[in-house]
């Protein structure tokens, strides 16, 4: 059979839901309230930057994934163990994805189901879909992007009736800190976090066909981000901040003429539509790991372990939504930045030098 | 009981895995091996109540060791 | 492959079962909720649930709702031991009314009762809130000649009061929002119900004024039109004019209205610009002149604005007395936060002394079909 | 007992220049079966020969004028020919069948005469005439049964294969059009023909599906059906990868997309490989009716679909699960129709699914003038008695109602749906509307990795081909569908539209 082939729309809207996964839902630096928007728009030129590095980066040895690149640059030994590190870290994404789901769930729609259920079947289905590969991923991902975008703006002209402007005032914040601090947080989730497409570069294409793709695609994530952080903020208002899940408060004030009620069902079957792709890929890029640590074959028979071990550990993560926006504050990003950035950079360097040595 | 039920899941995945895992090189049976067993392990561990940390807490853990705050006790 | 995961699914799903599994014959339907205060101190919250049978099949003798009380400690404890004399769960996603009574309010405070609304999954967030001066349980149970469930008939009431403008419609989220930016006063619909000869009746005006979880005063029917007019809710209603001079009386329609509240800053010194643009069309008149006579207008005009700058004066003035439920404070702190931030503390002294400016442009859209009183 | 002659195998052996003993061993091989035609007589005075037939399926006025009529009347008050001219003679000059081969293995022409050909053997030549004289009766041409239409033609597939490859032939008059010819099936040895247009169809399509065709090995094939289980890669889906039709236009038209068909002898419906998803959705009416309607009546089935896979789900859903979704009227009204039902919804949708199947199938198998008669017993009697005993809900009639309507709206999804709706039915009764979602997402991702024969079979939904969507949702008007399917190729199917004539000024 011919081999995969990726095009543009599927690499563009895998990096846009993978971004719009979870914060769809949860939008990034809603303690701020009105002022989200600043803080995403910063982290966002930060996470340009990055990009920029993991370009070049990806330049150096087309085709190679972070894993190889790692072996290259820090031997064999040193090189796997910070490949572990990385596995570490992409096997923590997965399960802080499906806790969210798993969250998400037992607080709003099956409050009575115990969460180990929840969250094995929803990772039987990611495990089913890992299995099935990357290119069934790919193409459903393109009308996850769809759906999203249809819910996200559906939603937004649904409520346009109880929009009030006086809430983004006063347009100046008082308290940078506090913004620049979060612009941190929302960094380390969910932009740094498209380092995961690092894993698993080369079986997209050339760097700079996908490089291209993921600008857009985070780009297209940014604009859907700042819509819907605009639209809640403009319906909640100070009350943003009190909420654990926006989208899905607001959604839930929907009420034309008492009739188009109850459209946070609609938020909802997005939100897990976009974790589930979020969550497979993390889950994908996890396997391809392992797969090139160890010099395996084929990393489908890992599935169903790896699989196991996310369930178990997204039960046991959080017991509510609190302990997660806690640890995403606290704890997260001082772990996350060292994957997406400090390594990143290391292994970019000693990669230049080898190369410059070996040049001359 | 909870034991047994979790003996039979993991037997389970395991049977389902079996015929591949034949074909697969060492490295593979290996690797499975390790993962199948610490997910089996750590399943009971869980259902003796031996643990409660997940991964998330013990990164938690680690960072606040580093940062000097200690991790608040609604985690698990 | 896929066929062996499929089968673990399939297990899955058989040795877990359906925890959240609820039939609909295993459900109350809740429409509606009163709250009242007993003699000795505790809550008594009654709950109206629906008979779905004999709703529709329409002959049947029983009655087409039940109303379901329970007298506890706490306002959670009341509304979950409804359950105990319920053979079913009682639903609440399908109410839409919350009726507190004004001892409610004065002795027990609203705020737990919205907390209860907004964090919890069954209750929506756009339920109306209302104040009645009576027995809360006695208004829920109101009969209406129109239709067989009262809470239906309320929610009908609360949704067409928009006609008149003399009311307030506020939402659980409504008043959740308030308490979220710290808006001291919320006013919330005031629903009384009245016994008359020809049997019950209820009536939906005024307001009633919720110093953050509390009772506090109520509003009469000026009050709260001036009130809508200053908050930009008023949508459509009656500027009747009283003057003294008998010569001229209207009767306008509003049809269209845009009003807003500017605070304005200048040397220290604290203004409140209200704007309001009207347009609507006189549905009566008596007048000597003709409508045909250009003169005549400027004078009808002023009759006009003369009835609205009276109604929003009816509600400054209420405000000075009772405090601040008109969201100045709130203007002020969104447009001029160093501002707020230096005089917060004596704003219940600064704000009465400030003056109100009023820019009242309204536009005749329509004089009927007739150009002069008989 | 085969007779068997040392060393040579009875397949290899060949004919002796004895036609007495020739004769014998043929009879032997045939078990002297009783349809076997063996007619002995004289040629040219003085040779003996034999012809040998099937009766039943040689065309008798073929054998009567144009074999024996030349070989016993002309031939013997004719010339004289030396005898070692005779072949040459009769082949050349005598017989007047259209079509006449030399062979000399037994075993071929023992089948050739098991097809219907006849053959001559004449005394002294080890060479024996097989002349072409198939004729049997067959079904006539006649309206399609299962694919009415009501605009288009009206001729549909008969069980001769060479009739069904005439009828192609004819629509698509073109040398480049070619009917592969392939014998599967060890004992019936049925005669297959893969069809395709050649540069037009993708070259690795046919190859593989030649391949797959040729490496078949069975004992017999009755019809395409047996052809379709054996070579798709997908057995295990609920989806079909390969179509069937019994309208040679519908294959044709398919034909001339990229793809290729299959014909079967002994079965009048064609298979068409491969079958995408949107292709079910199709029908040849589409194509000759004009666009606005089509488009129309495509999307009703796109809905129709839905709901007919959907509708048990969502009903579980909204009784049992998320009642709040559901308007306050409307949730009175199913709250009074379930009130009193002794089962929880789950059980009572899972009576009504399989009783809805039950009468289908009943429906289906009962003869014609019975059919509709269960029909009207089954759902209208028990529908109506089961609710007003309170077994069940009206409300669930309606919705069961629903499915089974929607579910025959398009019967080539008839099967499909019936299995996914089990699958969305099950997933949402127990885990609700997130059941419901996961499993669309499981059916999503299974859909995905289905690649018959290398080609998406969700094309041009998955992956997303914006082309290709003017033949999906919608039909759009011919000339905007200048291409064929991307995923089948690509290629310019045509021109622009032929421009009205130009109006003479704006008025």
């Amino acid at each position: 059979m011919a081999k995969a082939q990726f095009t543009n729309g599927q690499i563009i809207s895998m990096v846009a839901v993978f971004l719009l996964g979870t914060t769809i839902l949860i939008s990034p630096g809603q303690n701020l309230g009105k002022y989200a928007y600043l803080s995403i728009l910063l982290a966002f030129g930060l996470f340009l930057l990055m990009l920029g590095f993991y370009y070049l980066l990806a330049n150096l040895e087309p085709k190679k994934s972070i894993f190889a690149l790692n072996e290259m640059a820090f031997g064999k030994i040193l090189g796997t163990l910070i490949n572990i590190f990385y596995l570490i870290y992409f096997f923590v994404l997965t399960v802080l994805v499906v806790a969210n789901f798993v969250n998400f769930i037992n607080t709003t729609i099956l409050i009575r189901t115990p969460d180990m259920v929840t969250s094995s079947l929803l990772v039987a289905v990611v495990a089913y879909s890992v299995r099935a590969g990357l290119k069934p991923l790919a193409e459903l991902s393109v009308l996850v992007l769809i759906l999203t975008a249809v819910t996200v703006v559906s939603v937004t002209l649904m409520i346009t009736e109880i929009f009030n402007l006086a809430h983004f005032l006063p347009l100046i914040p008082s308290d940078w800190n506090a913004i620049l601090d979060n612009t941190f947080t929302v960094f380390a989730f969910p932009f740094g976090e498209l380092i995961i497409f690092l894993g698993f570069l080369g079986v997209l294409g050339k760097p700079d066909k996908v490089f291209k793709n993921v600008s857009k695609g985070s780009f297209l994530a940014l604009i859907m981000m700042l819509l819907v952080v605009f639209r809640n903020t403009l319906v909640l208002g100070d009350f943003l901040p009190m909420t654990t899940y926006p989208s899905f408060e607001t959604a839930r004030l929907i009420n034309i003429a008492q009739v188009i009620t109850r459209a946070e069902v609609f938020i909802a079957l997005n939100f897990i539509f976009n974790g589930f792709i979020k969550a497979s890929i993390t889950f994908y890029s996890l396997c391809r790991g392992l797969k090139e640590t160890f010099r395996l074959k084929s990393y489908k028979h890992l599935v169903l372990p790896i699989g196991a071990l996310v369930a178990l550990n997204a039960h046991l993560s959080f017991p509510t939504i609190i302990q997660n926006i806690y640890f995403n504050v606290e704890f997260y990003r001082y772990y996350a930045i060292i994957p997406q950035v400090i390594l990143v950079l290391l292994t970019y360097l000693v990669l230049l030098f080898k190369k410059r040595s070996a040049a001359k | 009981m909870n034991y047994l039920f979790v003996l039979v899941v993991f037997t389970l995945l395991f049977l389902m895995d079996f015929k591949e895992l034949q074909q697969a090189n060492l490295n593979e049976k290996i690797v499975y091996g390790i993962l199948l067993l610490a997910a089996l392990t750590y399943a009971m561990f869980f259902e003796a109540r031996f643990t409660t940390n997940s991964i998330v807490t013990v990164i938690a853990r680690i960072v606040g060791l580093i940062r000097g705050i200690s991790l608040p006790p609604q985690f698990y | 492959m896929s066929r062996t995961i499929r089968l673990l699914l399939l297990l899955i799903l058989i040795l877990t079962g359906c925890y959240d599994r609820v039939d609909l014959n295993e459900l109350e339907i809740v429409v509606g909720i009163g709250l009242d205060v007993t003699e000795d101190g505790k809550i008594k919250a009654t709950v109206q649930v629906l008979n779905p049978s004999s709703l529709t099949n329409g002959n049947s003798d029983s009655e087409p709702f039940a109303q379901i009380e329970s007298v506890a400690e706490s306002f959670t404890e009341a509304v979950r031991y409804a359950n105990l004399y319920s053979p079913n769960r009682l639903y609440y996603p399908h109410n839409r009314l919350i009726i507190f009574s004004e001892e409610f309010a004065k002795t027990h405070g609203t705020h737990h009762v919205i907390d209860w609304v907004m964090r919890t999954e069954e209750p929506r967030e756009d339920l109306f809130i209302l104040i009645t001066s009576g027995e809360a349980s006695d208004v829920l149970g109101t009969r209406f000649p129109t239709g067989p469930i009262p809470s239906f008939e309320i929610t009908q009431i609360v949704l067409t009061s928009y006609v008149n403008s003399v009311s307030t419609v506020t939402t659980a989220f409504n008043y959740a929002k308030n308490l979220a930016s710290n808006i001291p006063i919320t006013v919330f619909g005031r629903i009384e119900k009245t016994t008359e000869t020809n049997g019950e009746m209820i009536t939906y005006s005024g307001g009633a004024l919720i110093e953050k979880h509390h009772f506090l005063d109520y509003l009469t029917e000026t009050e709260t039109k001036g009130f809508n007019w200053l908050t930009g809710q008023y949508k459509t209603g009656l500027v009747v004019t009283r003057t003294k001079n008998t010569e001229d009386q209207f009767t306008f329609e509003i049809v269209r209205n845009n009003s807003k509240v500017s605070p304005v800053l200048k040397d220290g010194k604290l203004t409140f610009e209200v704007k309001t643009e009207v347009s609507g069309r006189i549905i009566k008149m008596k007048s000597s002149k003709s409508l045909l006579d250009p003169n005549a207008w400027p004078g009808y005009l002023q009759v006009i604005e003369e009835g609205i700058k009276s109604d929003m004066k009816a509600a400054i003035d209420k405000a000075h007395t009772t405090g601040d439920f008109l969201g100045l404070g709130d203007l002020v702190k969104r447009k001029f936060p160093n501002y707020w931030r230096d005089n917060e503390e004596a704003w219940e002294k600064i704000w009465p002394t400030a003056s109100f400016t009023f820019d009242i442009h309204i536009a005749i859209h329509g004089v009927g079909k007739i150009n002069r009183f008989m | 007992m085969r007779p068997r002659t040392k060393g040579v195998s009875i397949n290899q052996r060949h004919l002796t220049s004895d036609l007495k003993s020739n004769l014998e061993i043929i009879k032997t091989i045939l078990n002297e079966s009783g349809d076997i035609i063996i007619r002995e007589f004289l040629i040219a005075n003085q040779t003996k020969a034999a012809i040998l037939c099937v009766d039943g399926l040689v065309n008798k006025e073929v054998v009567q004028y144009s074999v024996l009529t030349p070989l016993l009347v002309y031939s013997n008050d004719g010339y004289w020919v030396p005898r070692y001219r005779i072949k040459e003679y009769l082949e050349k000059n005598l017989l007047t069948a259209e079509d006449i081969k030399e062979n000399r293995v037994i075993s071929s022409i023992i089948d050739k005469v098991l097809a219907g050909d006849t053959a001559l053997l004449i005394d002294k030549e080890d060479t024996a005439l097989i002349i072409s004289s198939r004729g049997f009766s067959t079904r006539a041409i006649s309206e399609p049964s299962s694919e009415a239409v009501v605009r288009g033609p009206r001729e549909s597939f008969t069980e001769a294969l060479r009739i069904n490859t005439s009828l192609i032939r004819r629509k698509i008059i073109n040398p480049n059009l070619v009917f592969e010819s392939v014998t599967l099936g060890k004992v019936t040895k049925t005669a297959v023909n893969i069809v395709y247009i050649k540069g037009l169809a993708k070259e690795n399509l046919v190859q593989e599906v030649r391949r797959r065709i040729k490496e078949i090995d069975v004992d017999g094939i009755f019809d395409t059906g047996y052809i379709e289980q054996l070579i798709e890669e997908h057995p295990y889906s609920p989806f079909a990868t390969t179509g069937y039709t019994e309208k040679p236009d519908v294959l044709a038209a398919k034909i001339l997309e990229g793809r290729v068909g299959v014909l079967v002898d002994g079965s009048p419906n064609a298979l068409s490989i491969p079958l995408l998803f949107v292709e079910k959705f199709q029908t040849s009416e589409d194509y000759y009716s004009r666009p606005l309607f089509s488009s129309f009546i495509r999307i009703i089935r796109f809905i129709s679909f839905l709901i007919s896979i959907a509708s048990p789900a969502i009903y579980v859903i909204l009784v049992s699960f998320q009642s709040e979704l559901l308007p306050t009227q409307l949730l009175v009204t199913f709250a009074n129709a379930v009130e009193g039902t002794p089962f929880p919804a789950v059980v009572e949708v899972s009576i009504m699914m399989l009783f809805i199947e039950i009468l289908r199938e009943a429906g289906v198998r009962m003869p014609r003038p019975i059919g509709p008669a269960v029909g009207i017993v089954g759902s209208l009697v028990m529908g109506e008695s089961a609710v007003s005993s309170g077994l069940i809900g009206q409300p669930l009639v309606i919705v069961i109602a629903l499915t089974a309507i929607t579910s025959y709206i398009i019967p080539t999804l008839y099967d499909e749906s019936a299995l996914l709706r089990m699958l969305l039915f099950l997933f949402s009764a127990f885990f609700g509307i997130i059941g419901l979602v996961s499993s669309t997402i499981l059916v999503l991702i299974h859909l995905a990795t289905l690649q018959p024969f290398g080609i998406p079979f969700m094309s041009p939904i998955m992956p997303l081909e914006g082309e290709d969507l003017k033949d999906t949702f919608v039909r759009a008007p011919l000339w905007f569908q200048k291409r064929r399917p991307k995923a089948l190729g690509g290629s310019v199917r045509m021109g622009d539209k032929p421009s009205p004539p130009e109006e003479s000024e704006e008025i």
